[in-house]
Formats: C-alpha cells, structure tokens, sequence
C-alpha cells in the first residue's frame, strides 16, 4: 500500500476545494454540494487509517459519515424547496428575508 | 505494487479534477455531474484499499441516492436566469485566498509535526472478506451509534417531510 | 406539452415547482385524441381543474354542401361524418328523406337494414373498445377486435362493394339485393361473436389494473348527463334508460326483443360494461332478424326525382355513438332547403369538462376514449 | 516488462477480459434477438404474423434495424445541452454493461466473482438513472423532461422494494456473492423461489418496474407523453437507450435467475432418483435435444421458403443449432467442460423463461395510472416486503436455533406473510379519499375563459 499521506494529501486537497466552493458561490445547492466533497475528504482519511490499522472500524465512522450526509441533503433540499415556494431563488445572499 | 498505485494516482487526479470542475461549473447541473464523478473516483479509492463494503455503500448511497436527490431539486427549482447570474459572490476572492491559506497551514502543520504520529504504510496483508467484517462489528461494537443514527435518519425524514409538503 | 404560467411574476417562466396553473396543450396532434382534437386543460399540479375542447380542424361543411346537392346525391356524403360507422349515418338521412316524402321502406329491406345497422354498431364499438384499451394501455385488445370488425367489413363487401363509406342504403329502401349466403355469414359471425366478446372481457373486465383505470373516472351524474343533452352509451352508463330503438322504434326493431342495459355510477368503466352488453344485443337482434327476412320489394315505388313538398322533418336513430338527428328543410325543389344535423360525437363531447373536472392528467387520455368520439362527426 | 509488471500478474486478468470481450460483443445481438422474439411472440399472441419481410421468418430483422439505427441521422435539439445531451446515453448502457461483471453465466464464466457482488450489481443499476434524468434534463423538452423526472421517481421508489426482496433471499443464502448463492441453493438442493416465493414475486414485479416495461412503462406512455425522456433522442443514441433497456432486462433477469431460480443449475440436479426407471441424469440430455429439435423444425421451415436465398439464410439457421446441439452433446463426454457449457445453457434458458415473463405481462395488462404505480409500490410492495424479510430472517431462526425443519418453518413463514397479502390488498381495495374541488371553489366553466 502507498503511504498514508498520499491519502491525506489527496483528502487535503479536496477538503480545501470543498471549502472554497462554500465559501466562494452562491447557489445553494452547489454550497451543498461541497460540503458534501468535504465529508468526502473526510472518509477518504477514515478509510485510509482503517487500513493502515486493519481494523474496520475507520469504515464504521465512514459509514455514519454517509448517514449524516445522507440526512443533511434530505434536510438541506427540502429547506431550499420549502424556501424556493416562497421566494424563487438559489441564491444564498438573496435569502435575506432576517434582515431589514 | 506498480498497479496500486496507478490506480490511486489515476483515482486522485480524477477525484480532484472533477472536484475542482465541480466547484467552477456554472451551470448546476453540471456541477452535479462532476460530483457524481469525484464521488465515484472516490469509491475507486475505496476500491483500492480493499474496503469494498464502502465501495458498494459509495456508490449505492452517495451515488445512486444523495446525489439523485440533489439532481432531482436542481431540476425542480432549474433557474434559467440563475445562469445568467454572477456565479461567485463578492467576497468570493477573499474567501478563496483564506481557504488556500487554511489547506498551505494545514501542509506545513502535517510537514512539521507529521513525524509526532506514527504513520505508516499499511501491511501488505490483504484484508479479510471486509463485508460479514463490517457487520459484525457495527452490530456489535457500535450498536447504540447504529441506531442512533437510524434516529437521526427518521428525524431527518420527518423534518423533509414537513419542509417540502405544500399544506400540513 | 405546452407550459406557460399564469405568470404575474415575470421573473419566473418555466418552473414545475412554483406553478401552480399550468395550461397543458393536447392535440390537435396527439396520439390518443382519436383525430384532431385539441384539448387545452388548465392544471392544478396533476389535476384538471378546467379544460376546454377545441374543435374545427376536420371541418368540411357538410351541411352547406347538401343544400347544393339533390336529395340521393347528397347520401353518401353523409357517409364520411361518422366514418366508422358510415351505415348508421345512411339509415338516419334515408329515413329522415323518406319521411320527408310520406314514403316507407318495404319490409325486407327494413329487416336488411336493420341486420346491416346493428352489425355496424358492433364494428363501431369493436373500433372503440380496441383503440379505448390500447389508450389505457392495453395492446393486445386492439388487434382482436379489429379481427373481428374484419369479418364485418367483409360482409358490407360482400354486400355492397365498399368496406368503410359504404353508402349501403338508398332513399326508399335498398339498391342490393342480398347476397347468397348473406344469412349464413351473418349467422355464423354472430355465433362466432359470442366467445370473443367472452374474449375481450377476459383481457379486461376483472384485471385489476383496468378497474383502476377506468372505475370512478369522468363520472356524469345522470342529471347532467340529461341536462347536457348527451345520448347514447354514455347516457345510459349514467342510469338513464333511454334509447331511441325503444323508444320511438324505426327500421324493425318493433320485431324484435332486446335489452337496453344500463349502468349505475356513470363512470368510465360503466360505459365499458354498458357497451360490451350493447354489443351483445346487437348480437341478439341480428340473430333474430336473421332468422325470418321478410321476402318481397326492396326499394318503395318513389320515382327518380324526389322533389318532397314544401315542409320540415326532424327524424332520429340510435347510431352507435347515441343520438343522430336530421333535420331537413325542404322548399318544394330537387334540392333540400337547409340540413342540419345532430350528431352524437360532438353533443356527448360537451360533457367532457364535466367528466375531466378534478380528474387527474393522465385519465384525460381515459375520458376522450370513453366518450367514443369521431371527429369527423364533431366537425362535420 | 515495463513498470516492473510481472507476467504472473496479469496473467490472472486475461480470463476476465475474454470474457467482459464477449459479453461486449455479443450483448447487442442478443438485445437485437430479444426484440425480434419480442415482437414474434407479441404478434403470436394478438393472432398475426411478426415480422416476416427480412430474412425467412424476419430472422435477419435485428440485423436490418441495426443498420437503419447506425445510419440515420443523429439529431441534436438546438438548445440542448450538447455535453449531457452526448453524456447521458453513454451512461445509461455504460451502467447497463457493467453489472455484467459480477452476474455468473456459468460455474466458470463469470468476470469477476466479488465478495459483495450483489450489492456491486444493485449499485450499478442504480447509477442508470443518471442516463435517463440527464438525458431528459438535457433535450431541453417539456416531454423529457416530466418522463425522465416520472422514470426517475418510479426507479427510486421500486429499487427499496426490489432491494428488499434480494435481502431476504441472501439470508438464505448467507453470502452476497453471486457465485456463493448459486452454490448455496446447490448444497441446501432447494432453489429459492420454493423457499421465498414471495420475494421472487415482488422481485418480479418491481424489476418490470426497474427497467420500465409495460405495465409500468410510464416514462414512456406514448398516449401520454410521446416517448418519455427519449423523445428528443435519434439515430445511434438513441439506439444506445434501447441497447440500455434489453441489457438491463437481462440484468434483472440474471439476479433472479441467481438469486431465486438457481443460476446456472440443471432443473432437479439435487435429485439422483429414478423415474419410471430412469435417472434424472438423463436431463442432461435436454440441451443437446433441444437444439437439435430446432435445427430440425428450421429445416423443415427452410424446406418450405420459396425463394433460394431465404433458403440459405435459414439453412444457416440450421447449421448454427446443429453446431451448438454437438457442443452441448460433446461436453456431455468431458468432466470438466460439461458445468461450465451445460451452465451457461441453463442460465440463459431459465433468463429466456423470465423475459418471456416480462413479454407476457406487456401483452396483456393496461398501464398503471401514475399515483396507482406509486401507491403499489409504496403501500403494497414495500410493506409486503417488509414483512416478507422478517417472516424469512423468523423462519431462518427457527430453523438454525431452534432446529425445526427448513421446510415447516418456510412455510409457517410464508403463510404469515400471505395473509398480510390478503389484508394489504383488502386495505388497497377501499376506495381512497380523492378530495375533489368543490363545484364553487372552481372558476366557472366555459370557453374562453382558459388564457
């Protein structure tokens, strides 16, 4: 197997570019969409520490991390659907509804 | 291995270049076309550490079921204008430069103080058939957080639920 | 599929989220409109919550073409209204002529026509059943029926040379005499007829998935069933026992003994069932007639110019699809005044807003097959 | 050789890649056939011909459609999106093809036998909805668009039941590899449709739904949306959605035919009596007489074409199924050819016999409604499913701890769960409360008043 810092570089890198989509676009659902890619970067060390150990037990946190992401998206989508109702659109600086 | 790590450096490249497409895409659509894709070159890798049990769930619940999601409402809520739209937000340089700043500390924090922990390469023994593994310790070990998140799945489905219906 | 919204907010065009009403477009050139119909439905997410029909596109004049024509020109015109069941259409404008002249067909050729006519009616409804099934789904269903509607067109062949626009009858009675072996091809067909209904019905009546379909979809109570004017089938599916065979009897059917049936809850599958029986009797009556054809004349002595007095008719007949009426204006000349003509596709389609009402999009297909129009008659 | 590769390594990947080759290859023909018996047994059934026109018998057909597919012209709508427009199809037999890799034709012929290869292949036909949505979503075309999002909807909803269905079945198995739940139903000499009818069922009938066959096709009703999420679609693409949807027929067939019917085995290979004095050995027999059965009804069509060259093109025919028929009675001599030939003939006969299934069903029903298709699968199916998989896991138990016999637990299993049958389709059978708009709350009606 190739060292783990190759994992934890990869992991790195797509964490950073998961951060930079939150912090850089608009839409919603793409800022969703990275914070789904940092989760991702996440597993990737999970995974790679569980078999740097040989225990399965990094891929139990990956699998809840999957569970967790699983629901945020199921929570996420229906905020933007419920919000898209009443104001048509995906623009996160648009949803300014709190300010005054 | 030669084909291990060709297959990591392949897995990598496409994980990243499509992430990076991911996050540039104007269009959302497209944007979810190349998650798709870095989600699969993440299963690869999966793949490639001989974890897959993961690599089914990848792609069975990011895959075949999240990102249906996240297609599904990008259609239903599909601008036309959104398009046309300034795709970045104001600050977005700033952000952008503190994110790379953040991943350069990240670097030289794992250069400097890496050799505190003890990372190594893995052993070269294959691991053990990893589904029947994987299962007896989540339904032994990790019982509670099992059914906690199964929990946290309902509550989550009820909050959907409530959220996108029209009238209560 | 034409969306547009209702859109006060101009900024939003085309969303499937934030419409509440969309306006969808079906036809004129749609596969399960039966023709050229266009349906414009305003929707309420998936419900119809108004619809309205646009009719025109087979527009021929028809009418205005019989006031150019003398009364047995005019005849196989009438053919081309209803073209899947062109006999029906002969019956009712000759008789509406001939009791414009105080004429009457001679008793066999009354008996003819009424075995012809009611073989058409089943050829009509083996039309309906075979496109109404294919619409909801079914395939199979189409091909047996229009096996059998085969055998039918053979005998109208047979008898008169043509198969669609047959132009069967002439003002006074017949022009053909009978073929040999007319009663024994009608015979057997309607022997045969018996086990393919049987046929049809084991395809559809009790699947599950047809009583989906078709139970508790385009309801029409009977009261506006009356209030709408419509006849036929579809009346008699909303309860009303009316039928113009019984109730003012024309050709033969005084003879004969037959049911009219009925359905109780006036939706799609009722007038399946009130069809597929009809089909049944029409089966009873041409083995009646069959049996006893009056031998004699078959064309009343009416001579080769018709000039009928000065005066008006309005006469009727149960065609397959309901009530078809003619109302001719005669002023004395070779040429009728004004005709005018009432047909059971376009009175019976009105009733389709009230059936599609809060139905859902995809029992409109249903809706428009179950009323069994043609729009050659619509329009005329 | 380069990159330090030795020959021992690769040596293990060329087997496979034989094999994948083949499958490549010869899948389209296969889909090609199976529309030509598609339409053969359709127009059997509705008392006419099929086609007749291209080679004797229409045996060529496949052939000429392929043709006409590849040389048509390849439309792209003007405002599509031309990258996904080009992507989606691409995709869709992409997924289609690779569930191949884990789905055993034989004892031997199988690319890569996984350790969690049924879930490798529900995962992979779960990604061909990807083809189908992106491929609405990119016609740009109101038609598309609503069949892709419907065929979108009816494949999540179906897959949990399908899913659930296979799980009961590998409890029984106790693997999730392919292989092993073929080898399971060897050793427990039972297949599992007997033991689980219930999940064969609503396996049946979800993946009719999965791969969007009559009744539940939907996505493409043509009385109501044209062509679903294809209509934009011509030529060599849209060929490629059609290759997509007979090798995902094939696919689901596979899994059942593994899963429930016993893979690649012989029917009654578990049993070494005597029947009339005969051992059932002699079913072995049958491939070979089978296909020397059709080389003679062929020969005897052929005798009767009329013209030289249809003659041949059957001869042809002929001589194809008196080569197979040797094959199959020449392995019968070799022990170690004889599983792997003899299985794959059974895989695919027993994958013939769940198509013409899927054939049968297209024929005869009527189209589900698209809120009946929903409230099937979300009311009956799933529930059904459900308590399917504890009545088996409770069965299993019984069986396992507390020693009953395998046969009386199943049973006792399986009636449980026919009458929650009985009580769901009771429940389904009430009439639903469809609140219609109130005559008032409507606007009035009337021409004119639609804008």
């Amino acid at each position: 197997m190739l060292p783990v810092s190759h994992y934890i570089y990869l992991s790195l890198a797509l964490f950073i570019i998961g951060v930079i989509g939150v912090l850089t676009r608009r839409n919603v659902i793409i800022i969703l969409m990275s914070i789904e890619l940092i989760l991702n970067a996440v597993n990737i060390n999970l995974m790679a520490f569980s078999r740097m150990w040989g225990s399965v037990d990094g891929q139990i946190f990956a699998i809840f991390i999957i569970t967790d992401a699983a629901a945020e998206a199921a929570v996420g989508l229906g905020i933007i659907i419920a919000f898209f109702r009443n104001r048509p659109t995906v623009l996160a600086d648009e949803m300014d509804l709190l300010k005054w | 291995m030669m084909l291990d790590s060709i297959l990591f450096y392949f897995f990598a490249a496409l994980a990243v270049g499509s992430a990076i497409l991911m996050v540039t895409r104007r269009n959302a659509v497209h944007s979810a076309v190349f998650l798709i894709s870095t989600l699969l070159a993440i299963a690869g890798i999966f793949l490639q550490l001989q974890a897959e049990f993961l690599f089914v769930v990848q792609i069975i619940l990011y895959v075949g079921g999240i990102m249906v999601l996240f297609v599904f409402v990008i259609m239903l809520v599909n601008l036309d204008v959104a398009v046309r739209q300034m795709k970045f937000n104001r600050q977005s340089w700033v952000a952008g430069l503190l994110a790379l700043v953040l991943g350069g500390l990240a670097v030289v924090v794992y250069r400097s103080g890496g050799g505190a922990f003890n990372l190594m390469g893995a052993p070269a023994t294959t691991m053990p058939p990893n589904a029947e593994q994987v299962g007896t310790v989540l339904f032994q070990k990790y019982f509670l957080p099992f059914e906690i998140a199964s929990i946290l799945l309902l509550v989550a489905m009820i909050g959907a639920v409530v959220m996108a219906k029209r009238k209560i | 599929m034409d969306q547009t919204r209702n859109n006060s907010t101009a900024e939003i065009e085309t969303t499937v989220l934030g419409a509440d009403e969309i306006i969808l477009n079906m036809g004129p050139q749609h596969p399960s409109t039966h023709g050229v119909l266009r349906v414009k439905l305003k929707l309420d997410g998936e419900r119809v919550a108004a619809s309205e029909c646009i009719i025109g596109y087979l527009h021929r004049g028809v009418e205005k073409i019989a006031e150019h024509r003398s009364y047995q020109q005019f005849a196989p015109y009438v053919d081309r209204m209803d073209y899947v069941a062109a006999v029906s259409n002969g019956l009712g404008y000759c008789e509406a002529v001939e009791k414009l002249l105080g004429a009457e067909a001679p008793p066999r050729a009354r008996v003819v026509r009424t075995i012809l006519t009611e073989l058409q009616r089943i050829a009509s409804h083996l039309v309906w059943l075979g496109t109404h099934a294919l619409d909801i789904g079914a395939l199979t269903p189409l091909f047996y029926c229009f096996r059998e509607r085969e055998e039918i067109l053979k005998i109208f062949e047979k008898y008169c040379g043509a198969r669609l626009t047959t132009h069967a009858f002439r003002i006074g009675g017949l022009q053909y005499e009978t073929y040999d072996g007319f009663e024994e091809e009608v015979k057997r067909f309607c022997e045969d007829f018996s086990k393919r209904i049987e046929e049809y019905e084991t395809l559809l009546t009790e699947n599950r998935i047809w009583l989906g379909r078709t139970k508790g979809v385009g309801i029409l109570n009977a009261a506006d069933a009356i209030a709408l004017g419509v006849s036929g089938p579809v009346l008699r599916a909303s309860g009303v026992k009316w039928d113009i065979r019984k109730a003012a009897p024309y050709a033969a059917y005084d003879q004969y003994k037959f049911e009219i049936p009925v359905g109780k809850n006036g939706d799609t599958y009722d007038r399946y069932i009130v069809r597929m029986e009809e089909m049944r009797q029409s089966r009873l009556i041409c083995l009646q007639a069959i049996e006893n054809i009056p031998t004699g004349a078959i064309m009343a002595r009416i001579g080769k110019v018709l000039k009928p007095p000065p005066g008006e008719v309005y006469h009727a007949i149960e065609a397959p699809k309901g009530e078809l009426g003619y109302y001719i204006v005669s002023d004395g000349t070779t040429q009728p005044y004004r005709v005018r003509v009432r047909p059971p596709s376009f009175i019976n389609l009105q009733a389709f807003d009230k059936m599609a009402r809060g139905s859902l999009v995809a029992d409109v297909v249903a809706i428009i097959g179950t009323i069994d129009i043609v729009l050659g008659e619509v329009d005329r | 050789m380069p990159f330090g590769i030795e020959f021992d390594d690769i040596r293990q990947y060329i087997a496979p890649v034989i094999y994948a080759l083949v499958i490549v290859a010869v899948l389209p023909l296969m889909a090609g056939y199976i529309v030509l018996l598609e339409r053969k047994v359709m127009a059997h059934m509705q008392a006419r011909m099929g086609p007749m026109r291209v080679g004797p018998h229409g045996l060529l057909q496949p052939i000429a459609d392929a043709v006409k597919l590849l040389l048509k012209e390849d439309i792209t709508p003007k405002n599509a999106d031309a990258l996904m427009f080009w992507l989606a199809p691409l995709l869709s037999v992409t997924m289609a093809l690779l569930a191949y890799a884990a789905l055993p034709f034989g004892p031997a012929f199988q690319i890569a036998d996984l350790d969690v290869g049924l879930l490798f292949i529900l995962a992979i036909s779960s990604l061909g909805i990807y083809g189908i949505v992106l491929g609405g979503w990119a016609s740009n075309s109101h038609y598309s668009l609503l069949g892709a999002l419907r065929s979108a909807a009816q494949l999540v909803s179906y897959e949990t039941a399908a899913g659930l269905a296979l799980v009961s079945g590998l409890l029984l198995g106790g693997t999730l590899s392919m292989k092993g739940l073929v080898e399971a139903q060897d050793s427990q000499g039972v297949w599992f449709i007997f033991v689980a009818p219930f999940s064969f069922f609503i396996y049946l009938i979800a993946s009719i739904a999965e791969t969007n066959r009559a009744p539940f096709d939907l996505p493409e009703a043509e009385s109501e949306l044209v062509a679903g999420y294809m209509t934009e679609y011509s030529g060599f693409r849209w060929s490629l959605y059609f290759l997509a949807e007979y090798a995902n027929m094939i696919v689901v067939s596979g899994i059942a035919v593994t899963l429930f019917l016993g893979g690649w085995m012989r029917p009654l290979s578990g049993v070494h009596a005597h029947i009339f004095g005969l051992p059932y050995e002699l079913l072995d027999l049958l491939p070979a007489l089978i296909f020397f059965g059709l080389a003679a009804w062929c020969t005897k069509l052929a005798l009767r074409q009329g013209e030289q060259i249809q003659k041949m093109v059957m001869f042809l025919f002929v001589g194809l199924f008196v080569v197979l028929g040797a094959a199959m009675a020449w392995s019968l001599t070799s022990t170690s050819l004889m599983p792997g030939i003899h299985g794959a003939f059974w895989f695919i006969v027993k994958v013939l016999v769940y198509l013409y299934g899927f054939l049968w069903f297209r024929f005869t029903f009527p189209r589900y409604r698209f809120d009946q298709l929903m409230k099937l699968g979300w009311q009956f199916l799933i529930p059904l499913a459900l308590v399917n998989l504890v009545m088996i896991g409770i069965g299993i138990v019984l069986a396992q701890q507390f020693l009953w016999p395998l046969s009386l637990a199943m049973i006792a299993a399986n009636v449980v769960t026919l009458i929650v049958a009985f009580w769901l389709v009771r429940q389904g059978d009430k009439p639903s409360i469809v609140v219609l708009p109130a005559e008032d709350e409507l606007p009035a009606a009337g021409p004119g008043e639609i804008r």
